[in-house]
């Protein structure tokens, strides 16, 4: 465990994320261009569409259909989880615990990326359709935090909007069209592409880590705005979820490595999906709360602590 | 040089309702507008520009005086409360007035 | 603050006349200019702003009163005819005037 | 639609003094502003806008008339001498006027 | 032939493209920004150059004499054949003809490379220094449509600033300034940026395809307003200047690739040197025209079904 | 020498500059998107830094120990001997000598890189630690060199953001981050990005020497403003900082290749952290003095001319 801790913390992306907040706390006028920074999100995304796809297109059905379930139900539940915590617990209106159940229950792309390359290193390596499972993830749980909100009386956002929102959004455009891409290329088909989207993947995931720690840290800025209960929400619920999600992927078939990333998908906060689809369903929600929350908290969590606990923890009940 | 008065509607918004206000404008009356990323901070703080997202965006529409007034009080209304949107309004001479009138009819 | 009266003349136009439009302003008394990238739509439809070419241009330059006027007649004469652009004119009040003065005589 | 007259100060001026800029005209009562890159070229010249470095920046920021002037002073006396830096100032009309003015007294 | 024609629509290449134009198609919010668009485009432009100066710098000048003649020639030709039918059946005006001849007597980059990618695919990998005649078939092409339309009386625009367009616009430059870098520089001396230029490319290409696919399909808007005639016109007249192409191809000593690929070439319509050059020489003519059948016409036709047409040719008449 | 001047001379990095001088040259429509010439910067800038703390973490203190006196000394040495250059034979007024003298105790990372290639396409490669010698040289000459102009008198910029800009800078913040990330990931914690910033390296310098070609042949239209005695210093300067240099390299028991690279950083004139920090702190300094002559003209000398002299200097000397 210690070692896989180490590893994870003292592997280029991690330390690239430390830089970036660096940067900030010491005001450095270092700027990751806008374009770029976009740039990179797209050819991340693109890339592990078509990872997914290609591996997907060599994996019986058979082998998927459990995980595929046991993702789904996840992406229902964990929203509603989340959202009793801040209700009971954190006595936060309904406005805000919605809109933050929807961040909690989907999913972080980079956390996820982080998570397989971690397994792998740990000689556990991950399903190569664990991507599917992403974009599987990512959309129900944004749904069932909007829902939760519009079931309790009048929004100030659209309803229709938020749902093209999530369905139609960058993240899911470019995970299922590379994740079709991929799978009906197949294998061979992508051969050209390899060292364009394979290996470049970790290097340009370096990249826009710098920035990620950036935008975490200028994220910290707002911490005094959202209140002790919201830190302790950031770091314990993906613990919960964390758990949860080792659990029901050891129970669906997962690998003990599939298991480990699955936990860490569940337990991430999305801070890219997910506030674009409630600043257009939830406008009213507080975003300081969301925003500080995933992206300040709670990413840095599972980069560094989370994911290898969600992997002693796969390695405890899966070996 | 004849020039025309004609009204110059600046919106500043964040990305997420740009599409909306598009279509807005051009249905009360806008024959065209002119947009450019922006960031920005104002009350509700800077995050709308943050890089981890899409920037801010500046829509600008040359348009007459009573066009110009409903674009304004239909931004007041959609927008002030919960997002983060400012709007102002300008006079400005052009050339080629018909151009920005609706229906093209002549100003 | 005594703040010397100016016109601010802003040209909307398609990034294939840019380089012809700046060395105009320039010839016709302009001492600066301040251009940023933009997409828009018109009358001519938005495809300048498609991101398979080069993005539309905004140029702003701040002359006096008669260069404004002689400029802003350039652009009309030659360009509104067959390409998208747009022209428009506002006052504004600026410090160090000489500054956008031809010759730098004293506005 | 009830509108408030205002003041939009426009700065544009080299990468290297926008965080001061920045920092200034919020110290000096401006309670937003909006920022976007553009290339610029002046009586200094347009090196600033060479892409080996940070494009210029347009800042632009409604205040009220007071505030207006004493950013437009701080500027002059600060920047022009040394820096590729301009501003400019215009009437605007906004909606939700109490939001442009310090401690948001009603303007 | 039919594996040929699946194996080319199935490759990713395509399948960005496809992707692309199914984003726009859905209204999702996904955007490549212009700056990412302009960077690919540079690369590849630059990076084709390069192949093709290395390549040229091992090939002996005979080899490329009679290619050289032939392309030189078709470039000329095209734009006639064009115009004329442009014209004849087409009865359009002379402006808006003599504009879209300029565009399909010259070349479409992306569909260049394609035509390559599928060539060896197909086993019949096309001559190295092909990537020469691209920058000779586009230049010609160009000028002979604006000298047909300057021919006839007066014009709106500049024929001197048109000119300067054409041959100092960004393509040529890159193109050429590859090609002499290539040369000079020679294989061994390219070896170091090998991996960025080579190994990348395929991988680029794509990301590109993803935002030509967008552009292609925002064209299709307009497509009413250009006329039965204009589509029927961009599906047939590559037909025709792609068996033209082969066919000389062939009689130029080209192999059967090489000639595939000069059809692809000729058959194809340039969507960027040529519209730069026109806004700036034809201003008057109609940009929806000369875009649209050219982007979102003949360029998906030569990308999925016209690429595999010219090559079976080229095989049945070399063959 | 000789083939060593033509090999470096017809590298595609050295070709790519001279292409983009061209481009200017011919006004050709031709623009490096700011976005992609930024991200290219942030690129390199940390690949250099990466690689060095790889080597580093890999190399013996000792071995550094001497190379790192030596370095530090003569970034506070050589702005001191521009400065009296300047002041003496150039009669240049303090502000403008200081600042010059900023730039001319600084180094360019562009020239550094340049010159790591050349020496080890020569056969005497420098060592893997050299990157930690270019932070170490960029940051005292740029202080020196404004603390001469504080020394005398009344100054219009600012003293303590000056030093912000050089600590904080995007260069030094970039060099030293990646240098720690590598020294602490290692070796082996490196190697999965390694394709992205190793592999690709070499190509995106020559895309960066693209631009900074089209960059040096804008800035030499202001030649006529700077006059002929700084075209002959921003000649001359060099090449005698840079036979210190190659002298010091030796002296502090640097191999030969790292002797010539020393020599060529040594000789070198920053023209991205000087200028900014500049800026702030000389405002009142003239831009296009040193903007010309540090990248008009000492840029593209060391480049074409000056690299291959080092490296014979140190070869003679170290031979
Ligand atoms: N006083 C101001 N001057 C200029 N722009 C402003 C001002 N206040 C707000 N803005 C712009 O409007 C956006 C939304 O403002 P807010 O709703 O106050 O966050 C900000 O991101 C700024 O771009
Ligand atoms: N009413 C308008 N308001 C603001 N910008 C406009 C307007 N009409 C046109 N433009 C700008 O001018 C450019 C050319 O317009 P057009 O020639 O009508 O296509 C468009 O791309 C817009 O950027
Ligand atoms: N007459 C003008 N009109 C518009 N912008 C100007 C004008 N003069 C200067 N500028 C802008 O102000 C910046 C600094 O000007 P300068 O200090 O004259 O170099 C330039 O880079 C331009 O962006
Ligand atoms: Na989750
Ligand atoms: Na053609
Ligand atoms: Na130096």
């Amino acid at each position: 465990m210690l070692d896989i801790l180490l590893a994870s913390l003292l592997s280029p992306v991690v330390l690239a994320f430390a830089l970036g907040a660096l940067a900030v706390a010491v005001k450095s006028d270092l700027e990751i261009p806008a374009p770029l920074y976009r740039a990179l999100s797209i050819y991340l995304l693109l890339a592990i569409g078509l990872k997914g796809g290609t591996a997907l297109s060599e994996t019986p059905l058979g082998e998927v259909v459990w995980p595929v379930v046991g993702t789904v139900g996840l992406g229902m539940l964990t929203p509603i989880t989340a959202y009793a915590v801040l209700r009971r617990l954190g006595k936060m209106d309904r406005t805000n615990a919605a809109a933050l159940a929807a961040h909690y229950g989907s999913v972080s792309a980079v956390t996820f990326i982080a998570a397989v390359t971690v397994a792998a290193f740990a000689g556990v390596p991950s399903e190569g359709f664990m991507p599917a499972l992403v974009a599987l993830l990512e959309v129900p749980a944004i749904i069932v935090g909007l829902l939760i909100a519009y079931a309790r009386g009048e929004r100030a956002g659209s309803w229709q909007d938020a749902m093209k929102e999530v369905v139609t959004g960058q993240s899911i455009v470019l995970l299922l069209g590379g994740m079709a891409i991929g799978w009906i290329a197949g294998k061979e088909g992508m051969a050209p592409v390899e060292p364009f989207f394979v290996g470049g993947f970790q290097g340009a995931l370096t990249l826009f880590l710098l920035e990620m720690g950036m935008a975490a840290a200028r994220r910290l800025r707002d911490l005094r705005s959202v209140g002790v209960f919201l830190v302790a929400f950031g770091i314990v619920m993906p613990l919960l979820h964390g758990a949860l999600g080792v659990w029901v992927g050891g129970l669906t078939g997962l690998s003990v490595g599939g298991a480990a990333v699955l936990g860490a998908m569940v337990a991430s906060a999305s801070y890219i999906a997910a506030p674009a689809a409630v600043r257009v369903g939830l406008p009213e929600a507080n975003l300081a709360y969301y925003l500080t929350a995933s992206l300040g908290i709670t990413f840095p969590f599972n980069l560094t602590v989370g994911i290898p606990i969600y992997l002693a923890l796969a390695q405890y009940l899966g070996g | 040089m004849q020039t025309v008065p004609y009204r110059l509607v600046t919106i500043v918004a964040e990305s997420t309702v740009r599409d909306r206000l598009l279509s807005a404008i051009h249905r009360l009356g806008a024959t065209g507008h002119t947009m450019s990323e922006v960031r920005g901070e104002g009350t509700r703080g800077g995050m709308q520009g943050a890089t981890w997202e899409r920037p801010s965006v500046k829509i600008e529409t040359i348009v007459t005086v009573d066009v110009a007034e409903q674009i304004a009080n239909h931004v007041a209304e959609n927008y002030f409360r919960h997002h983060s949107v400012i709007v102002y309004l300008q006079d400005v001479e052009v050339l080629r007035g018909s151009k920005y009138a609706p229906q093209n009819e002549e100003a």
